[in-house]
């Protein structure tokens, strides 16, 4: 989907602001939601397909003020609440109770929950499929012209937007088995295929506007791309 | 904005409904929802604690130097890990079974390499831990892709217009690490005294390594 | 600019809400905003061209949250501020005045202000130069194909970042003397040039994503556009 | 962010130093700078109730549907206003010196025009008056271009595909009016019968004008 996150070339941020002795986390909530969905993920509960769309899908002001744990919090809650095992009412139940300093805060019942997944529903995380690397035979090789297809997706695309349209020439064949981050956000397939790096000299993205001596190198899934004649 | 389900502050730009809460409303939230998860055995709450533990104390920009001190130091491991990053980390016992594909890319004086994610932080945790909050701001993403030269500048980083910049944008799965040049001054250092003086910031690509004054050592 | 006022194309943003019955202004002050500007452009104050431009160097939250009227106090305030001609720090004393419900508000200094501006410092606010027109010879004609320029300027500009790139037929040559915004905004000038309409095929803006049997038309500056050979 | 100058609420999401005021912030600084200005002689508060009252009451899209209602009347006169608006216009005593240059486009039963500004919300004034919220709003603005046909068939218009949509995208000083469809069963109507029927909508483009029912007029 084309939206706020999709931010490559954007003006009107400013200036980068570097903070001394930065500590890992800011607050003990960023590390909680940190590390909670790093166990969610280990159980299978959801891929980072679904775990950044979901953030995609926030408004575009709190995507920019919630910070970026912010973000992670609300692709859980939505995911847990969507998939039936932790409803939203549950959550504003509990706040409300923790608001009111409620000496025991109710249970939530076990039963009442679409929990344990069965395997069938239990996706893995991580986006490469080393046993089925064998199976990928790349489409386009080192130093082949490629075009980014035009897309516009209205659901999870890794397809940046500034590089939609644009020529450039294959750097990298990561000729491995990588999931297709478009339809497994969706719940439509892994498409395993490979991932390209691809060079594009500034110029060709930013018109008259860009820097000298600069090469853009963007990664790119097959499906991205067409051979350009 | 037809999604901000859960948090009304952002709609009116006023309130978020826990203002009488002194804490931020996300730590009252996760709160709220460690707190249910762990009642209904879908989180441990001790677990939780050993990767916040693990992040905040065993990961970090120390396991890439070691990377990188190790291929300054031995040409053949360098070669490797240039051809393949993952296989040459885990020589050293860095990586395991979901470590992510890993291209370690050579800063030269004639090429200057630094890493961005523009559509979300993407950063190789295995070896330089959890980014810093300027990786993951608007400002780093959306201009290093068109102003790498000027925002590095800001950065600290001037560099000739006859260097060429390769900005990689990594929205795959596919993690790089920069791999900067030796300083000066460093002829003398062990491998373990090398790993000291790798900078996170060079191994994104936002800065280079001083000459060291090598006075002392010598 | 590249920025979140460019928003053709953009997804997430939901259903078009229509209000029955809706009110010209929903809020006394939203007249007033309105009124205000139109008073300070007869003025000369400020052009259309600053104006815009200075709404689009509001934060993105901002420029969602604050709603449409809000933009237009936020341009005033801070044109007022930069000419000289009204502070902030005057603004900020006025409202915590107002907050405090002074009884005599603190009055501003006539003298301590950059008023009135001078004739050369006078703008106009719209973009026509009907007096200039006979010095106009358009470059393109209808039925020209052209190619919009991959512009990404820093400053403002009327040239929508979704078809920078794209190839269209001129279906309109309004043949008249209109002010370039990119360069007004910035005081560089008006730069006086004609404005076509262009025909872009759907599927030449949107891929395959496209409507069927749909043209987007876009007004476009002659600087804008380069003939497609 | 960085110009986010005059109120800090949205960087903290919760506050904006002025919730003891039960006005929105913007009522409160418009106060403000309006009185200053009048202290100051550059704004009068009579001339701003003057021109607040004169867009709440004397403009509106009653002036776009005589223009269409005329053209609808008197042949002659429409192939005047599809050669040129503003001077068409001009006839009927719409417009002055400052008016936008007005692009006058007619819908049939192949070709349907909508209008939409995709930078701002650029509307033709003179002839419709302000604009409806919808108008300005993010979705209307950001879907038109890219989906009219799903958006005109969520407003309550839905095309066959043999129909081409146009969208107008006015983001110069150019100013669109459509020129909707004579709709059937207004046959006896008179030119300011036919006035009462014209609704801005259908002149923006996102709605039809409906068949008429002429029993009581015939």
């Amino acid at each position: 989907m084309n939206g706020i996150h999709d931010m490559g070339g954007l003006h009107g941020f400013g200036a980068v602001e570097v903070e001394a002795d930065e500590p890992v986390f800011h607050a003990r909530w960023e590390g909680r939601v940190y590390a909670m969905t790093q166990q969610l993920d280990t159980r299978g509960v959801y891929s980072l397909d679904e775990h950044r769309h979901e953030i995609e899908l926030m408004g575009t002001p709190s995507y920019l003020l919630d910070g970026y744990y912010g973000r992670w919090l609300f692709a859980m809650e939505r995911i847990l609440d969507r998939k039936g095992i932790l409803t939203r009412a549950e959550v504003d139940l509990r706040l409300s109770e923790i608001g009111a300093d409620a000496l025991a805060p109710t249970r939530p019942d076990r039963e009442a929950r679409h929990w344990p997944l069965a395997p069938e529903e239990l996706t893995p995380w991580g986006a490469w499929r080393r046993d089925r690397d064998a199976d990928i035979v790349p489409k386009f090789a080192v130093g082949d012209r490629v075009r980014v297809r035009n897309l516009h997706p209205e659901g999870h695309t890794r397809l940046t937007a500034y590089i939609r349209g644009k020529v450039g020439t294959v750097s990298i064949v990561n000729a491995q088995a990588w999931v297709l981050p478009d339809t497994r956000a969706h719940n439509r397939g892994e498409n395993l295929q490979p991932v390209y790096n691809v060079d594009f000299p500034a110029d060709e993205v930013w018109g008259p506007q860009a820097e000298p001596n600069v090469t853009v190198k963007v990664d790119l899934m097959e499906d991205y791309l067409e051979r350009e004649v | 904005m037809a999604h901000d389900h859960h948090h009304d502050h952002h709609h009116d730009g006023h309130s978020h409904g826990h203002e009488e809460l002194e804490r931020p409303w996300q730590a009252v939230r996760t709160e709220a929802v460690e707190s249910l998860l762990a009642d209904l055995g879908i989180i441990d709450p001790a677990r939780v604690d050993e990767i916040v533990r693990y992040y905040e104390e065993k990961v970090g920009p120390k396991t890439g130097a070691r990377v990188v001190a190790k291929a300054w130091t031995d040409p053949e491991f360098k070669a490797r890990l240039l051809a393949n990053g993952l296989e040459a980390c885990a020589e050293l016992g860095i990586g395991g079974p979901e470590t992510e594909y890993l291209h370690v890319v050579e800063n030269t004086p004639e090429v200057h390499n630094v890493i961005v994610c523009t559509l979300c932080s993407c950063y190789p945790w295995t070896v330089l831990g959890l980014p810093p909050a300027w990786y993951k701001s608007s400002a780093y993403r959306s201009r290093m892709v068109r102003e790498p030269r000027r925002l590095l500048a800001e950065m600290g980083l001037p560099l000739q217009d006859d260097v060429r910049i390769q900005v990689w944008d990594s929205v795959s799965e596919i993690r790089y690490l920069v791999l900067p040049e030796r300083p000066a001054g460093t002829d003398g250092l062990t491998e373990e005294q090398l790993i000291e003086i790798v900078s996170r910031d060079s191994m994104i690509g936002v800065a280079k390594l001083p000459v060291q004054d090598q006075g002392s050592q010598s």
